[in-house]
């Protein structure tokens, strides 16, 4: 039993981190109406520029984490002056390919710029059980995991409130339900994608610095991104909380599932599990959790 | 300008509706045909043919197919690299487990489980569209290569899942050497072509543009949607399974579950949307084009750190492919969202009406 | 052509019977419809044509009646003139674009009691014209769309008559044969009426003698054979049409071709690639314009490519000519030329495959002519006139010049006049207007030559020119020769003017109205960036004012190098604001100017041009494509050259 | 007169937004029957139902006397009812031609493999079907623009084309969603020949919905007025120039 609830809780934990990936595409489709397939790209971007200025220019944390954020709004506003803007009208599978190509160029300016080696990425936090909760409960918890949780917790937190209160927020909130109607009422809908573009770079940060310093940064980090899209289907394209769920049942799930059915099937299934669960939910719920049911006016 | 359409008037629908109605036109494919049959053997070089023409032949191949499930029926599919794997595992256990099989059989038969497969994975698009059918068709690409491993049978219990194909007998010809694999895969490109053009001129052609185009007005007027899309991945599949087949049996020899990676399904994305999406052409030109690419840039790389007398390392080569084909793709999409085709036709188009403009 | 056409095979209905028997599989006739190029042999014309013959005779057609035939070029409208003719009835074609009144006039005049029209427009246009003293029997249409819930027990299907003939003719096989073997030469063949410049139509008869003799002359001419093909998009009712697509058609068995629509001939005519082709000057001239026009818009390298070859092509003169000494590199210039211009162009005109193209009817722009020539285009001029079943001259291959008409064919005798006027005896000649024969004796002078009422004269070679109608050529105050229609013709080839009215007799100078090309100019302002909201706008532009005047200036450099015409230089003109129009009664259905009409209605403006004032207002009343008329005022510029 | 439609006590509505409410009238055998109304009354709803497009969370549709159960757009198509949209929906990536011969799609039978070879039944089929397609260019006078692509249309032909597809199924029932809205004059006068023409020379029976009061007037046999999803008038069109409600409906809009 304690082991069945370790297990759960180190899911639910890995999950929030899902969440926080998903996050990053929810921002952008709300907003633009894109599925931007180059989430993962911006994490590892991130992430490895991070490392890259560490190593090169040996500053240490908080400035890393200025220059890189910094860096991520530059990324996020010529994405969307030179990527979306001119494809703006086009028909939104013709934007997500465009995401591709973003994926593809990405990765490889980033390996251009740093290398392609694996770096290590330390923020402090070792990954060891957390000693109390073993005494207690006897359950390994990695204090890293719980850290991380904890941060992207109050990322997600903040974010949710930050679009739910300020202006930016609502415009977006806006923008999402209607862009030629927010066009009228003269909300900048360019700047505003700059904006969400720009959030989202952050979000990929985060999770970049997350996930590169769980599993060092290397080019494997754009795969955290294709987990995170069984959580968009489970969640919804368009549904901040359904990220967050999403992302908690996909990490709980997939934990479970490679602890209990993984040993049947010879291993390995964490690869497609959360897909092939994700697709059953799909047949269940095709509009998803939260994403509510379109009727075709014609 | 080489146009001269005077007195080629149609007498008949079936001449009306003939794959190519004008004779310049005529001339020129069945010159192409004639020149890649019977020129192109004597004067190209075995590595032409093996690191060149064969893929090229190939990708065009899975292109198509995508194509076809893409271009033609709207439904993006990620998983391309993943039927093509159960193609050539498909086409594999036929050669090795029904006795004396012909090779055709056996590639047929990979296309056909490809396809069944295909139809499987289809099965989401009837309950859900765009991205999420995008998603859906990702499960395929992760899923089928690990079950390729893990059940040994696939493999003929080789443990990594790797399989090496035997020898390929063609009528009693053995297919081994470059020119021959060549023509044999040639004519099974041209073939596949010709029945894809057939597909797309009737009705079930136009019953994916109707879908692609306007869903609701086609189920309205009679089109069965889920029929047509099914059909749509089931067609699909199946010339992506051959390819699998051909690019295992004739180009690689041997390959394994991995070498089907997500990578493999971008890559003939990038053929069709540079080539051309809804285009049979089209896959032609984005095969050869992406085909050619790396080539290409590997020649200027190389040219480039020998005049610079530089040591440029091949890790650098292939991450300023990624940033290259990426940058290509945003252009193609945002300067010609039609692809090479487009640009092959509005020339056709401009010879047709020289001197005049319109 | 067949030794025994003219002798044995003296009508047109036993021509067709010979062809159904000797050409039996060989395509008559083409008509795009549905899509495609439906086609009928020999054989299945002539079937037609007898279920149809029999089917009008059913409904009372017989030898001496006249029947009505309307509307475009049908090959069932087609197989109707066979049809009457066989049973010895006068087919009466009638221009589908007539005013109701010239219709009415038309059916009274030649009684006629049947008649066979297109579709629903031509219907209702019959059924708004009958009156008492037209006794319509029958009126039988081609398409029936839109027809269905008429209520009028004399109207018929096409289908249902040819369904009737069908058992008529299974009933009595020997009729049709019989009817037709009785038909003979100087029976009439077909009665065509001219839309006269002047007066009210006048019905032209002809026997099948008169056609068929010149038929056979120009068949032999030009050497035309079953291998020829043509397209038939001219009015049915025309005499040139009359000709090449029955007369000369029958003769050498060529193909016939009929387009699917109006709109779409251009691309029909491409589609085809006719090897024989016919057109009035004006046809000409519209696709020349549009050719400019199109080439304007075209990229620099093009443009520039084009006007190098075209000029180049024309400072070559015609390859037609063999005593034009050609040096090599300009030979292969050609050849290049023709690889980058001469062809294309030829091909998009859908003229590649044209033998022989002809041009008749009115006068041709010198530099117009020259223009298709150069491209190796065998365009040859004819003269003739209805009564005189179109040909009495016909140019050679070699030695055409825009400036004459060639000489008169084999058994045509030509005369001139003292007056200039263009006397002419010929087998070709009509057998009287229908009911007028005080006209008829009027139209010949005393030793039986036809008066074409055309001024021209012989030059040195034998070859006819004609200068322009003899009652217009006139002389200025100073008695210098006058003769409007040249100046006109000389103004209308540039593109961008569509009409011009001369004037200068008893006058001390020449002077002009001018009317411009919408399409020509409007484009050409465009490009220049000037602004208009429509053709009256347009025309009071002073830009518009100073090109035209351009084109004038160049008109009368050219006239100063003509010996007798240098005094008739064009001092003053002014740009109409109004389109001279056929359903204004201005211009006749074949765009020839009615002078007497013009100098009535715009009496004011010619005295304006003749006066020292600058400007004057000027109203008239306009008539608009669906009938309903206007006025229009407008304040017209009076300007000198 | 025998009913080809009988609409039952509609009534429909989009998450507590009633588009309908106990919509009740009928279709008799080739009549031209139009629904008005000002906008937002449910006319387009109206149409979606009778095509199965929406489902009714009360009342049924009789069709030929048979009544419907889990319709769906595809199923209506069979039963022979085609239709037009208000904002066209045509194929935009296709030609005329073709975005016609989709209209034949019920009528075609060969199967995939026939059609990959193009060959036999399938090249017969192809050639049946475009004389049928052919036959309809004809009657509405397209020939022109047999071979363009329809995006490159104006909107009027566009509409045009539209008919042409519908027709081109040989419906019994033929709904138009606001045949002539944005057109011009000449347009219009067109398109109310081409309807005329097309109920006299198919026999097809046509429900259409229109702005131009004038048009219905002058078009239609019947007329059901609805407004805020209720039917207030259903007649003859003197009978809707009469009716109070009518008037008051539509000096409510202005």
């Amino acid at each position: 039993m304690t082991f069945f609830l370790e297990v759960l809780i180190g899911g639910l934990l890995s999950g929030v981190m899902y969440s926080l990936v998903a996050l990053g595409f929810v921002l952008i489709y709300k907003a633009s109406g894109v599925f931007n397939f180059a989430q993962g790209a911006m994490v590892f971007f991130a992430a490895l520029s991070f490392v890259g200025i560490q190593i090169n220019f040996g500053l240490s944390f908080w400035p890393t984490l200025m220059v890189v954020i910094i860096l991520m709004i530059i990324v996020g506003v010529l994405t969307e002056k030179f990527v979306l803007r001119p494809l703006v009208n086009q028909p939104q599978i013709t934007l997500f390919m465009a995401t591709i190509g973003l994926t593809f160029f990405l990765e490889g300016l980033a390996q251009l710029v740093w290398g392609t080696d694996v770096h290590p990425l330390d923020i402090g936090i070792e990954d060891a059980p957390i000693e109390f909760i073993l005494d207690r409960f006897d359950m390994v918890i990695s204090a890293f995991d719980l850290f991380a949780a904890i941060i992207s917790g109050t990322l997600v937190v903040s974010l949710a409130i930050f679009f739910q209160v300020t202006k930016i927020g609502r415009a977006l909130r806006a923008v999402a339900d209607d862009h030629q109607a927010a066009l009228s009422i003269g909300i900048p809908l360019k700047q505003i994608w700059a904006i969400v573009w720009s959030v989202a770079g952050f979000v990929a940060l985060v999770a970049g610095l997350m996930w590169g310093s769980r599993n060092g940064v290397q080019f494997a980090l754009t795969f955290v991104a294709l987990k995170a899209l069984p959580v968009l289907i489970i969640g919804g394209f368009d549904s901040v909380l359904g990220a967050i769920l999403g992302g908690l049942i996909i990490g709980a799930l997939e934990k479970l599932a490679e602890v209990y059915i993984g040993p049947m099937l010879g291993g390995g299934i964490e690869g497609w599990f959360a897909y092939v669960a994700a697709l059953l939910f799909l047949l269940i719920r095709p509009e998803g959790m939260f994403g509510e049911k379109k009727i075709d006016r014609i | 300008m080489f146009y001269r359409e005077n007195g080629q008037f149609k007498i008949s629908y079936s001449k009306d509706q003939a794959l190519l109605t004008i004779s310049q036109d005529k001339f020129f494919i069945f010159a192409l045909v004639a020149f890649s049959l019977l020129i192109v053997p004597f004067i190209a070089s075995d590595y032409w043919l093996t690191a060149i023409l064969i893929p090229f032949l190939v990708f065009t191949l899975a292109a198509l197919g995508l194509n076809i499930l893409t271009g033609y029926a709207g439904q993006l599919s990620l998983g391309t690299a993943a039927f093509m794997a159960v193609g050539a595992y498909a086409a594999y256990n036929f050669q090795i487990r029904v006795p004396n099989i012909p090779i055709i059989f056996s590639f047929i038969g990979g296309g056909l489980i490809a396809a069944a497969v295909g139809v499987l994975f289809g099965l989401p698009s009837l309950r859900i569209r765009g991205f999420y059918l995008a998603v859906a068709t990702l499960a395929a690409q992760f899923f089928i290569p690990w079950l390729l491993i893990k059940v040994e049978w696939f493999s003929n219990y080789n443990p990594s899942g790797v399989i090496t194909t035997p020898p390929v007998t063609f009528f009693g010809f053995i297919i081994d050497t470059p020119v021959s694999k060549y023509i044999f895969i040639l004519v099974i490109v041209i073939l596949l072509t010709i029945l894809a053009k057939n597909l797309i001129r009737s009705k079930i052609g136009r019953s994916w543009m109707a879908v692609r185009d306007m869903d609701i007005a086609a189920e309205v007027i009679g089109i069965p949607i889920m029929k047509t899309k099914l059909i749509a991945f089931a067609v699909s599949s199946f010339y992506c399974g051959v390819a699998g087949a051909v690019y295992a049996f004739l180009y690689l020899g041997s390959v394994e579950p991995d070498g089907f990676n997500i990578d493999l399904s971008f890559r003939i994305l990038f053929m069709i949307i540079i080539g051309g999406i809804g285009s049979v052409m089209g896959s032609y030109f984005g095969a050869a084009f992406i085909t050619l690419l790396p080539i290409l840039l590997e020649n200027i790389i190389h040219f480039l750190a020998v005049a610079l007398s530089i040591t440029i390392s091949s890790a650098v080569t292939s991450v300023l492919q990624l940033l290259i084909f990426g940058a290509l793709i945003i252009f193609f999409l945002i300067v010609e969202p039609h692809g090479l085709a487009r640009l092959w036709s509005i020339l056709k188009e401009k010879l047709r009406l020289w001197p005049f403009p319109y | 052509m067949h030794t025994e056409i003219g002798k044995t095979l003296n009508t047109f209905p036993k021509i067709l019977k010979f062809r159904s028997e000797n050409n039996s599989k060989n395509i008559a006739i083409r008509e795009k419809y549905l899509g495609i190029w439906q086609q009928w042999t020999w054989n299945q014309v002539f079937k037609e044509v007898t279920y149809l013959a029999c089917g009008l005779k059913e409904k009372g057609l017989s030898k001496g009646m006249n029947i009505a035939i309307v509307g475009e070029n049908r090959p069932r409208l087609y197989w109707t003139i066979s049809a009457a003719q066989s049973l010895g009835a006068v087919p009466v074609p009638i221009y589908q674009d007539s005013i109701a009144s010239e219709m009415q006039y038309i059916l009274q005049n030649a009684d006629i009691q049947i008649a066979v029209v297109e579709d629903q427009e031509q219907v209702d246009k019959f059924l708004e014209v009958l009156n008492d003293d037209i006794n319509l029997k029958c009126l039988i249409y081609d398409d029936p769309r839109g027809l269905e819930n008429y209520k009028v027990e004399f109207l018929h299907d096409y289908e249902k008559i040819r369904q009737v003939g069908k058992k008529f003719h299974e009933a009595n096989t020997n009729f049709f044969d019989n009817s037709i073997n009785n038909t003979k030469p100087e029976d009439v063949s077909v009665i065509l009426y001219t839309s006269g410049t002047t007066s009210k139509p006048k019905g032209v008869v002809h026997t099948h003698k008169s056609f068929l003799d010149i038929a056979i002359q120009d068949v032999l001419f030009d050497q035309f054979s079953e291998k020829d093909s043509v397209l038939s998009y001219l009015p049915m009712a025309w005499i040139g049409d009359h000709l090449f697509a029955h007369a000369q058609y029958l003769v050498a068995g060529y193909t016939l071709n009929c387009p699917e629509s109006g709109e779409t001939v251009i691309n029909d005519m491409k589609e085809i690639g006719p090897t024989y082709y016919f057109a009035p000057p004006r046809v000409w001239e519209n696709l020349l314009t549009q050719v400019m026009i199109r080439i304007e818009d075209a990229s620099l390298l093009k443009r520039s490519l084009f006007k190098f070859f075209i000029k180049f092509a024309q400072s070559q003169g015609s390859k037609f000519d063999v005593n034009n000494k050609i040096s090599l590199f300009n030979k292969i210039l050609y050849f290049l030329g023709n690889i980058l211009i001469y062809a294309p162009l030829k091909n998009v005109l859908g003229m590649s495959n044209l033998r022989i193209a002809y041009t008749g009817g009115a006068a041709i722009g010198p530099d117009l002519y020259k223009f298709y020539r150069s491209l190796g285009i065998n365009l040859k001029q004819l003269y003739g006139q209805t009564e005189t079943a179109a040909y009495v001259c016909k140019q050679e291959t070699i030695g055409a010049e825009a400036e004459h008409v060639g000489k008169p064919l084999p058994g045509v005798e030509v005369k001139i006049a003292d007056n200039k006027e263009i006397l002419i005896k010929t087998p070709g000649i009509f057998k009287e207007y229908y009911k007028l024969p005080d006209e008829y004796s009027e139209a010949f002078d005393n030793n039986n030559f036809f008066k074409t009422g055309d001024a021209g004269f012989l030059d040195d070679m034998g070859n006819l020119k004609i200068i322009d109608r003899a009652k217009d050529v006139g002389t200025l105050l100073d008695n210098t020769l006058f003769a409007p229609q040249f100046l006109e013709n000389k103004l209308k080839f540039f593109p961008y003017i569509k009409e011009a009215v001369c004037f200068g007799h008893k006058k001390d100078f020449v002077s002009c109205f001018i009317n411009i090309d919408i399409d020509a100019v409007g484009n050409w302002a465009e490009k220049k960036g000037v602004g208009y909201s429509g053709y009256v706008d347009l025309s009071s532009k002073p830009e518009v004012a100073e090109l035209v005047k351009d084109c004038i200036s160049e008109v009368n450099k050219d006239l100063l190098k003509e010996k007798d015409l240098k005094g008739s230089v064009i001092k003053k003109f002014l740009v109409l604001p109004k389109e001279l129009d056929a359903d204004d009664d201005e211009l006749t259905r074949t765009r020839k100017v009615r002078r007497n009409f013009i100098n009535e209605k715009y009496k004011i403006l010619i005295d304006a041009l003749f006066s020292n004032i600058d400007n004057c207002d000027f109203e008239t009343k306009v008539t608009f494509e669906d009938g309903r008329t206007g006025s229009l005022k407008a304040n017209v510029k009076i300007l000198d050259c | 007169m025998d009913k080809l439609l009988d609409i039952e006590n509609i009534s429909l509505s989009f998450g507590g937004i009633k588009a309908l409410t106990d919509v009740s009238f009928d279709v008799y055998k080739n009549e031209i029957r139009a629904i008005i109304g000002p906008n937002g009354a449910g006319k387009s709803s109206m149409l979606n139902v009778i095509n199965g497009v929406y489902k009714p969370q009360k009342g049924q549709v009789s069709f030929k006397g048979k009544y419907w159960e889990n319709i769906t757009p595809f199923k209506v198509a069979n039963l022979g009812i085609a239709r037009t949209f208000q904002n066209i929906a045509l194929f935009k990536g296709m030609s005329v031609l073709d975005n016609i011969m989709t209209g034949r799609s019920l009528k075609m039978k060969s199967n995939l493999l026939e059609q990959a070879l193009y060959f036999g039944k399938n090249k017969k089929e192809e050639i049946l079907n475009r004389t049928k397609v052919e036959e309809i260019i004809d009657f509405l006078q397209i020939e022109h623009i047999r071979k363009t692509l329809v995006g490159k249309l104006p909107y009027g032909l566009q509409k045009r084309v539209e008919l042409a597809r519908a027709l081109a199924a040989e419906p019994e029932l033929l709904l138009l969603d606001e045949p002539m809205a944005g057109m011009n004059i000449e347009e219009k006068q067109d398109m109310c020949r081409f309807i005329l023409d097309v109920n006299e020379h198919f026999k097809t029976t046509i429900v259409l919905i229109e702005h131009d009061m004038g048009v219905v007037m002058d078009i239609s046999d019947r007329i059901v007025v609805l407004d805020y999803g209720l039917k207030i008038g259903d007649g003859s069109p003197q009978d809707i120039r009469d009716n109070q409600k009518v008037i008051d409906a539509y000096l409510g809009v202005g």
